[in-house]
Order: structure tokens, then C-alpha cells, then sequence
């Protein structure tokens, strides 16, 4: 352990930066690949300055063409790079689709090892930020079925940046989502230098004994804002933020039920097929019997994420959790 | 393979007939529609960027800079024809008869933006790159079997060329000869990322030839080469030809979007220059002017008019009913599943209970 | 109701081109794409002698793009034709990922119903004919997810053209899932003619108070393998065959859990984000108060579908159903 | 186009030099490794086609009359060089290093089939179509990002010309000049659909243009232009010029797989005709007995080798262990998540109870 580490005040969008700068000055083998991350700095500005710093070797403008450079992409990783992609938008990696579960997540397991896809791809993701369609899907249930590749989601500059590295240095492939919504709307301490957050375990942000509140990435922020309210009419709550949404910290969820008997996700994907669903299965096999009412569930609707001009109305809301809440505390 | 695809011009940036054979063809009469429909989407334009400089409307693609790419394809189309339009193209979907309205509706992330009028075949603007190319080569394929003589259009920009779904679309119209345009604005930028680092040919025309299909680059600033081409084109679709793939070279004067800084990336002087030299709008005025056709009033009156026509769809725009909550359940389905019943009902419950 | 239906005994496979044969000659905008599916009727003979039949311009062999057709059906169908679109085999439908979620299923969501997207996607799927990889993968939960388009898989040949032409009249888009493993596995009644079987309601297979098996596909015949077995050693089972993956029938599961209080889900795609945890999120919001036991799902497991030399340790076997039905009574 | 791409032959079927250029190139010891070759790949082809007639392997797919294409091809490519095969390939994976055995495990449902030799860059073979080619891209690019003069191939087939991963990963290695060599095996079918219908364009050779890479089309079935075709293009690649798409027109005698009945969709007589006319090995079994090198004992030694390495092969594969359930497990991950962790035990568990 470090005694001395300098701290910096970063948006979450600049902990990324600050993550890919930091591995591509520790290892060589990093390369970023995608649309507009050059000179222009990525839409979001996640790669600023790191193809001046780093040259145009190491950061490539690709063509448009999602399959091919994350086909490509695969091909590097599996010939001894470190290939960090970003898709603009996660609704935009559709087109790759076949590549990632076909390919980057069953390499490994076809050639029992031989062969292996060490490739990070971010992409930010999710909906409130007033984006055209198809740019705020929250479809990680789609990479999460499919077995082979990790997905994470941070919710604050410290983890964005110790998840990033953690996912580069993973020898495995990582989705790695990025909470459009959170970009810039709250800043906090990063370290300087490599650390890494553990893919895999969640974070208790909250403890309170009445009901468990699960959710990641940019239900965050609205949940605890539900979980203050809730606090001023008495009822505690225990507050997971899961940021690994495959492997799930089924640990940590479980231990956090058998406490409370009370559990609302709170996911801004789909009800139907969503995370949420995974979690109340966790519940279901770990903690049966401490149950004391069903898991309530707050989230996005069955219908696709619709325009902006209805986006208020898909998402969320403090209020729709806190109605939750009260929902499995009056069962 | 650029001498093999030369860029066509028939009007030539001075406002001079290039290729002498289109002079009879050429009236004053469409010359100034020319003019008139590229002065009204450039207004169109220019207000809705300063729409979306107030909050008025969300983010906005402009295509200031590609009139005459978008005004003589769309002129050159029937009635009874398909588009399929970009998030950068509704200066065409609007010469082809769309609803300026609707069209800010859209943009002001509202879903009854994408409802065209009534008998005009125009699909919601592509937001996943290349996706609409398939969609244009199966509407198109759909006309030749009922035996109509009606053909589509899809719009696509340079940086769509390197997605799949443009080869694939391509490929599918060219094996079952639909009568399909693939009308290209190459405005050398897709984003931040120039032609060179997209693709490694040197025009987009040659394309064309993997497929076996003709293909025609043209001035897409001179708006006679886009209409006379693309009618070109469109004549042999409609005679069981098959699809063209045709290359508009152009340049947009402004961001990708309002979220885009083009200084960045790219040299804005280029944008003076151009706009000096190459713009579309000037180039029709100066034909006017060599012909003596131009007449102040009349050029006035032609602005005045769009103006007043934008003015009047911002002011209905703004009246649109706000959005409706029941919206978003109503129509994924013909008839809601149990599920949209069961969210539906709950979230206007839920809604209704906060808000009286 | 007509009195007198002939009925043919046919294969699963067999029910289905009788199914598509009504249908094109019922309605003259019913129109086939897809790989082989003309001269050589499709590589399982699902289109045989169609083409033959209705002619080169009703039953199109098109290029190898799945986006590509994929794309050009939404446009067919936009334009009044209602195609019927053979991939493969269900792992091949990858590179049309985007072209089905972000188009087939969103149309009419975006124009408000102006324009609709009435095509029915066909696919061979599951595991356990000895397939190469890829040609096994059974991954209906990466589109039940996806609002916008419903999933029905038959298991048996009455409902393989049922469900068929409900799909093909249906006005919206329907992936269609085939068991392979079924396709000739077993004979079945069907009647001749136009009949449909109404998609979302499930099947009641088996009536029994003790444990509630679910089901689908080619997981029928293993379940029901296991419920004799069950029933000889004194456990009855309900058994249901779930014939639309989305959506499900909700009624019928909350119905049967209610009254046995335990239950089985049974399928061959993975645990994590399979349909099983959508019935488990069912029977936990319907049907909490009335379980004895937490659910038990007998699944794939949480790994790519293994090349076939191991893909009979990948499947649910009616001995491992059976330790799941022994388990939630002992529960 | 086909006059602009006319199919190279160096040697033609009557076992004739074409080209005098490469007459001093073509040496004894070359040709009678390439007889040698394509006698030992045919020899397995011809095996497992038994097997799995007598149900010892699975589902295979055939490769008869492509052995010119792909051992000339192979045998281009140094040790350093990576190979990106389809289910056709495995006479190029044989011939480049590839373990008999472990190409019969692969047939036979086997991981283990998927590990190639050590120190043979040789992957799994590409069952999505095309999605090879895009790694083909990116591992050559990766060899130019450090410097080294290796390169790789990717192989293909006329259908897969028409998957956007075709263009996507040409495109990409077109832009990024990466060393890799687009092979293509032009057998006329994709299963059971023609050319014709697949595409617009009467060869493949001509999609280069769209890309502006080299592109040239051999007739494939000559081991010899299949050879030199593919030495020039590698030495263009690992001179840092990029990508060359090479089209080798050849014919498969036999089924798509043994799955197939290819009597439904084409005339089989066209086989006996092109076994007799255009058959790979008979070429070079002329051109050697042209030049007076046919030595019948010769040929019957390497005909025994190969009867004999196949053999070996074959009962090492089903002396192999049975597959360990364990297997499914362990691979997924560099370290099992606690899914699988659990999954594993409860089903090791659940058979070892079931098996005591
Ligand atoms: C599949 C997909 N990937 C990425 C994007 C993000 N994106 C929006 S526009 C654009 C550039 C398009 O360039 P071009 O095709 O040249 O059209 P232009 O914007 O210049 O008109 C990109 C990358 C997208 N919309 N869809
Ligand atoms: C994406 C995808 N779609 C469909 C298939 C099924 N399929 C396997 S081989 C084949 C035909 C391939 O033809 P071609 O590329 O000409 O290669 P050949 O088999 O003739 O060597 C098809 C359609 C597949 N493997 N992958
Ligand atoms: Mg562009
Ligand atoms: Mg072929």
C-alpha cells in the first residue's frame, strides 16, 4: 500500500480518461480502437487528448463499422494486444452482436484456453439525457445471458476508473457500461495512478435494516435519493450498488435480504427479461425463507425506451421507488 | 479509379451549363423550383439550429451545405415513390412533401414526428448507420413484385459505406433488381472521421462495381446533376433495370449535430471557401443571373414565403398537445400485451395519484 | 366450428410446411426468404416443394446476409407483404440482431402505427441433433427482452401450424423457434386447413397437485419423461407447456403454482437471464404467498453450448429434472 | 468485368505451362510437393467421409476438388503467418501444420479439435460465416503494429461474400493496410445456392475494386497459380501494401456437408465432367508426367504415406479420452465465476451419484 497517493476531483467521464491514460502508460499493449476517439476525442470527450499523448497507433479512428473492428479487434486480442473499444452508444452494438457472443465470448471455451480475448468494450449507455433514439438503450440483460464476457457499470468516478482497469487487466472480455446521465453530473475523489476495483462485488452504499434497494449505474443516484425519503418516514434501507451486473455479487445481496426480508431492484431496462429477474432468482435459491414479501421490482417498461419527448415517463423516479419501498414494507 | 468515376457536373460553379445536351431541358421554371425548395430547407435549417440554440428543440443535425444534393434527388422522385432518409435528410423528406411540423416534432424527441402525411411514403429518419439501405432495397423489391412502376430512395453518407448492412442492402437489390436509388451525400466527414481514414478507394462511385450495378458520382452542390441523375436512375429502376448507386459530393457548413465541435477535427476555413465558391444555392443564382432570369422580387418573396411557412410550423410545433404518457404503452404492440396492460394502467394510476 | 376437418398424421417439421403451404395459398402477400429455401426446400425441408409449388417469386433464395434479407423483409413488410423469413438456425440470426431490436420490433412504436412490421422469423433451435457449434444455441431470452416482438416455440406438430398461422396472421413481428430435435421425433394429428393456436396461452400437458413443471420446445418430452417417472414413485405434476416465450401466460402458471405451491422450470438455455428467472419474477408478483418451496430451475448451464461431444452433459436429462422435482418436495 | 478479371492459369488442365515466366520457378521438387500435399489432404477427406458414413465422426463437411486452392494457397504461407479457416479448410489447416487427429476430434464435437499445434497460428475453423475475416484483419494488423513481416489469410467462400463481415473486414484491412490475404474459394454454391442468385457480379475478384485493393482471380484448381498467386500477395503484404482479395475458382465433387443432397439443386453429371477435365491433382500428375517425372512407385509411396498418416490419425482420435464433463466448465473464464463454480459441482455431483 501506497502511503501518498495524490487524489484528484474528476467527473466520471474524466475517471475514464484518466483510467485508459493510466494503462496505456503502464502497458504497451493497450490500444484503443472506435469512432471519432481521435483528434475528436471520443462524443463524449472519454478519450481527450489521449491520441496526441499516445499517437495514432495506439489510438484508432476505425471506420464505421462496428462487426469489423470489433471482429478486429478480437483478432488483436487474440494476437497479444489489449484492445479497449468504444461503441458510441450501446444501441449501436447491435451490429457487433454476433461478434461478441459468437466470438469474443466463446473463444476461450473452444479452444480450451488456447486462444483468448483479453478486449475491453465500453460504451456509454442509458436514458435521461434527452439523445435520440436508440442512443439511451440499457440492454445489458443481452450481454449478461450470453456466458463468456463480464459486465460492469460504475456509478462514481472512483469505480469508473477502478473498474476500467480492472476490466483491461481482466484476461477475459468485459462490458463496460457507462452511465451517460453520470458523465458529468457529480464529481469525486480518484486516486492517482493504478488501482482496481474487483469485478464482481457490489457496493453497500447505504445500511439500514427495513428493505434492501439494489441498482447500478444511474439508478444510483435516484435511488438514494428514494432512500432518504424513505428514511425521513422511518424506513431504513440497505442501499447495493451491484456495478458488477455479470458475475452478480450474489453474496453480498443475500447477506442484505436475510437482514431486511424486503428487496426492490430498481434497473432502467425492461421489466420483463431484465436484470431484476436475475436477482429475485438469486433471492429465490439463497434466501427463501427470510422473505417477508415478494421483490418488488422498479423499472423500465416492456416497450422499446421511447423518444426523448417521453423519456421522463420510461425512467425511474425517486418517486416510483419510493412507492416500492412502501409497497414491500406495507405486504 | 477517379478517372473511371469523374465528378459529373452540369452546372458548373459559376452558374455556366457544363454539358450543353441538358440545356434544352433546363427550364427557368425548374431552375427556380431549384431555388425556391433550397431556400426553403435552408431556412428550415437555419431556424431549427437557433430552435435548438433557445432549448426549443433537442439536438439537431444540420445540413446547411447539402441543399443541392437533397432538393434535386427528392424533386426527381413520383409521388407514389419510397424515402428513406437520415437523421441529416429531412431537407429532402420535406421537398418530397413532408411536414415541416412533423419534422420539428421529431427532432423534439416526440415519436408523432415520425408520422408522415397522409399518402407519402416516407420512413422515420435512420439512426443506426446504414440500417435504412435493406429496408429501401425490400420496399423497392416489394413495388417489382406487385408489378407498379414505383421505385425508393435511401440516403446514406459516406460513413455509412463501411457498415454491413450497406453492402448487404446493396447487394440484395442488385441480385433481385429492385428499382431502388442508393443516393450517397459524401460530405468527406462521417463525425470527426475524414473519407481517408473510412475507406481506402477514393470515391464512392467505384462501389458500385463490386455489385455490378451503375454507378454515377456527381457535384451534389450542383442540384442539376442530383435532379437529371437521379432521374436518370430512377427511369431505369421503374424499367426493370434495377438499382444505381449514386455518389453527391458535398460538404455540410456546419457540427455533425449541435452536440459537435467541427473545429476540433476539421479546417473551418474550408467553410468560408466553400460557401464562397461552391454553394448550392449560389450556384442556382448565378444560372438565374447568367440567364437574366433573376428578379429580386421574386427571390424576396420566395424567402419571405419561407420564412413564413417555418414561422408557422414552429408556432404549431410549439401548440403540439404535450407528450401523452399512454403514448409509450399504446402502440408496441397492435394489442398490449399483459404486461404493457399491467404497466400502463399502474404508471397512470400512479401518475394521476401525484399529480391531483 | 366445421364438422368434418380431415386430419393428417405428420411430423413436427412436416406440420410446419403444411402450415406455411395453407397460408401462401390463403393469402397471396405470404412471401418466404431465406437461405436454401427454394430448390433444396431449406436444409431441414421445412419449405419443400414450395417453391415448386408457388413459384420462384413467393419462395426467394436470397444471399447469405441475414441482416441483409432480414432488412429487406421490414421493408416487404412495410410495403403489404408478410414475409416469412427462414434463418438457419437460430444461431445464425446474431448478424440481424440489430436489424429485428432496433426495427422489426420498434416500427410501429416510432410511427405510432402508421408503419407496422406483420413478419414472421423462423429458426431452428436447441441442442442435441449433433450439430456443429453455434447450430445449438437456444437463446429466445436475448428477444423476449426486447419489447416489440413476440416468441412462440411448439412442441408438437398441432401446434407447430397453429401457432404458425397465428404467427403469420399476427400483425406484428413473431420469431418463431423450431426444436430441431423434434422435428421428427414425433407424429402428431393435424388437422388440414386454416386453425390457429392463440399465442400467449400455454398448454396444460399433465394435471397433477403436487409440483408444477414448466416447459417448452424440446424440453417436453424430457419433462414428461420425468413426471411418469415422478408419478411412480407418488408425486403428480401439472405440467405446462409454455408454447409463448412472450408473452407468457402468466394466468396459467399463477393458476397451477397456487394450487401445488412448488414448482420446476425446465429449459435448455442458460440459468443466468434465461425465462426461467422471467417465471420465477411471475410466480414471485402473482403467486408469493403460496410457495412452499423456491423454485428450481433445470437449465443449460451459465456456458456456451459445448460442441456436441459434450453437449449431453450440457442438457436438461428427465434424471436431472426428476432431482429437481424430488428436491422442491423435499424442500 | 470478367474481361478485366480473367481467370489466371499457370498450368493448364492438360498439365501444360501457360506462362513461360514461371517455368524456371516451377521445379520438380515444388510440383511433387504439391502432389504430395493434395494426395494426403484427399486421402483424409476421403477417410472422414467414411467415418462419418459409419457414424465414428459427425456432420462433415467436404472439400474434394479444392485441394489446388487450398494447398497452394497453404503452402505460401511461412510459420509465422496466421490461418483463419472455414469448416472447408481444414485440407490449407492440414497442410500448414494442423494435426490429422486433431482436425478429426473437431468433426467428431471436440474442443480439442480447436487446439491447434504448438506454435501454429491456426484457428478454429470460422463457423458464422465470415466472421473470420474480420479477425483475419485484426491479427494482421496486429503483426504490423509490432513490426513483423507476418502476415494471414483468411478463407472464404462465395457465399460469404455477401455477409457485411466480408466488407466490414476488407474495408477495415483496406484503410489500416494490414497484411492479410482475402482467399476466396469460388465452388459456385453457397449449400445449394448458385452464384447467380448470391450476387449481381460474375466474379469476386472485381468486390476489390470497391476497396482499391488488389484483386485477382485464378483458376483454383491450379495448384500452381493458387501458389504463386498467393506468394506475390504476401510478399505485397509483408512489404507494407496491404490487402489483396484473390478469387480461386474451383468446384466441391461432393455434398455441401454429409447433411447435404446436392442431387436436389445441381447436375451431378457436372462433377464427373469436371473430375475428368479440371481435377487438381490430375493436372500436376500431368504436368509431371509432361515433364517426365511421374514415377509410379513414387506416387504409390506417397499414396501408402498418406493411406498410413490418416490411419495413425484416425485411431489416435478414437483412442483419445472421452470427453470430461469437467471441460464445459473450466474454460469459460480465466478463473470460473461462482455460476459455474456451482454448476459444476452440482453436476459432477449429480453423475458421480448417478454413475456409483
Ligand atoms: C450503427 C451506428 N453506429 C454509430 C452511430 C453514431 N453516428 C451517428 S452519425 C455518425 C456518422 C455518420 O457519418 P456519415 O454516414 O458520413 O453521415 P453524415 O453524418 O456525414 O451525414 C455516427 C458514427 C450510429 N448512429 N449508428
Ligand atoms: C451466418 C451464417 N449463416 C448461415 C450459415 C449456414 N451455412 C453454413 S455453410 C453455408 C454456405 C456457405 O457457402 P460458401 O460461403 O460459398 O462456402 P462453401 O460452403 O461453398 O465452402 C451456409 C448458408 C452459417 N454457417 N452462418
Ligand atoms: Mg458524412
Ligand atoms: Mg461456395
Amino acid at each position: 500500500m501506497k502511503t501518498s497517493v495524490d487524489v484528484k476531483t474528476l467527473t466520471l467521464v474524466q475517471a475514464i480518461t484518466d483510467g485508459l491514460d493510466t494503462m496505456m502508460n503502464e502497458k504497451q499493449e493497450v490500444i484503443l480502437l472506435g469512432e471519432d476517439i481521435g483528434k475528436n476525442g471520443g462524443v463524449f470527450r472519454a478519450t481527450d487528448k489521449l491520441q496526441e499523448k499516445y499517437g495514432e497507433k495506439r489510438v484508432i479512428d476505425t471506420p464505421l463499422s462496428e462487426a469489423g473492428f470489433v471482429g478486429a479487434g478480437i483478432g488483436m486480442a487474440v494476437n497479444g494486444f489489449l484492445p479497449v473499444i468504444e461503441i458510441q452508444f450501446l444501441g449501436f452494438i447491435y451490429p457487433a452482436y454476433e461478434q461478441i457472443v459468437t466470438h469474443a465470448s466463446r473463444l476461450r471455451m473452444r479452444t480450451m484456453g488456447h486462444f483468448t480475448v483479453p478486449m475491453v468494450i465500453r460504451a456509454p449507455y442509458g436514458a435521461g439525457v434527452r439523445a435520440p433514439e436508440i442512443h439511451c438503450d440499457s440492454t445489458e440483460a443481452v450481454f449478461t445471458h450470453m456466458p463468456g464476457i463480464k459486465v460492469v457499470c460504475p456509478s462514481n468516478p472512483y469505480d469508473a476508473k477502478g473498474l476500467l482497469i480492472a476490466a483491461i487487466e481482466d484476461p477475459d472480455p468485459v462490458l463496460y457500461l457507462e452511465p451517460m446521465r453520470l458523465y458529468r453530473s457529480l464529481k469525486g475523489e480518484v486516486p492517482d495512478g493504478k488501482y482496481t476495483v474487483e469485478i464482481g462485488k457490489a457496493n453497500k452504499l447505504l445500511e439500514g435494516e427495513d428493505v434492501t434497494l439494489i441498482a447500478w449505474g444511474a439508478m444510483i443516484p435516484e435511488t438514494l435519493r428514494a432512500a432518504e425519503v424513505a428514511k425521513s418516514k422511518g424506513i431504513k434501507c440497505d442501499v447495493i450498488d451491484l456495478r458488477s451486473l455479470f458475475p452478480i455479487d450474489k453474496d453480498m445481496i443475500a447477506e442484505s435480504v436475510q437482514k431486511t426480508g424486503r428487496t426492490v431492484v430498481v434497473h432502467e431496462a425492461h421489466a420483463t427479461g431484465g436484470l431484476g429477474n436475475d436477482i429475485i432468482a438469486i433471492i429465490n435459491d439463497t434466501s427463501f425463507l427470510y422473505q417477508k414479501a415478494p421483490v418488488e421490482r422498479v423499472t423500465g417498461f416492456d416497450v422499446p425506451v421511447p423518444y426523448f419527448g417521453f423519456e421522463d415517463h420510461y425512467l425511474p423516479t425517486p418517486e416510483r421507488i419510493l412507492y416500492g419501498i412502501e409497497k414491500v414494507m406495507k405486504f | 479509379m477517379e478517372s473511371q468515376f469523374p465528378m459529373k457536373q452540369i452546372v458548373d460553379t459559376n452558374g455556366k451549363i457544363v454539358l450543353p445536351e441538358y440545356k434544352e431541358r433546363i427550364t427557368a421554371e425548374l431552375a427556380k423550383e431549384f431555388f425556391k425548395q433550397m431556400i426553403r430547407i435552408r431556412t428550415f435549417d437555419r431556424k431549427a439550429l437557433s430552435l435548438q440554440r433557445q432549448g426549443r428543440i433537442g439536438t439537431y443535425a444540420p445540413f446547411e451545405g447539402q441543399e443541392g444534393a437533397q432538393v434535386g434527388s427528392a424533386m426527381a422522385l413520383n409521388d407514389g415513390d419510397w424515402m428513406f432518409p437520415t437523421y441529416r435528410d429531412h431537407g429532402a423528406a420535406i421537398v418530397f412533401g413532408h411536414s415541416l411540423m412533423r419534422v420539428l416534432l421529431f427532432w423534439n424527441g416526440r415519436n408523432e414526428g415520425c408520422v408522415p402525411p397522409v399518402g407519402k411514403r416516407i420512413f422515420p429518419p435512420g439512426i443506426p448507420i446504414a440500417t435504412q439501405i435493406p429496408h429501401a432495397a425490400g420496399a423497392a423489391f416489394a413495388e417489382k413484385q406487385k408489378g407498379t412502376s414505383a421505385a425508393s430512395i435511401a440516403y446514406f453518407g459516406d460513413g455509412a459505406t463501411s457498415e454491413g448492412d450497406f453492402h448487404e442492402g446493396i447487394n440484395f437489390a442488385s441480385v433481385l433488381r429492385a428499382p431502388v436509388i442508393f443516393f450517397n451525400q459524401n460530405n468527406h466527414y462521417a463525425i470527426s472521421v475524414p473519407m481517408s481514414k473510412q475507406m481506402n478507394s477514393k470515391t464512392i462511385a467505384q462501389k458500385s462495381l463490386a455489385y455490378d450495378i451503375p454507378g454515377i458520382r456527381i457535384d451534389g452542390n450542383d442540384v442539376f446533376s442530383s435532379y437529371f441523375e437521379t432521374l436518370a436512375a430512377l427511369e431505369k429502376a421503374r424499367n426493370g433495370e434495377g438499382p444505381t448507386l449514386i455518389e453527391a459530393v458535398t460538404w455540410r457548413y456546419g457540427a455533425h449535430t449541435t452536440s459537435d465541435d467541427p473545429g476540433r477535427y476539421r479546417d473551418q476555413g474550408e467553410n468560408v471557401r466553400r460557401r464562397e465558391e461552391a454553394d448550392p444555392i449560389l450556384r442556382v443564382e448565378r444560372w438565374l443571373k447568367n440567364e437574366g432570369l433573376y428578379d429580386e422580387s421574386w427571390v424576396e418573396e420566395v424567402k419571405e414565403g419561407a420564412v413564413a411557412e417555418v414561422e408557422a410550423a414552429v408556432l404549431e410545433m410549439e401548440a403540439f398537445p404535450q407528450a401523452n404518457p399512454a403514448d409509450i404503452f399504446d402502440h408496441v404492440f397492435a394489442k398490449p400485451t399483459w404486461q404493457i396492460e399491467k404497466q400502463k394502467k399502474n404508471y397512470l394510476d400512479f401518475i394521476g395519484g401525484e399529480r391531483s
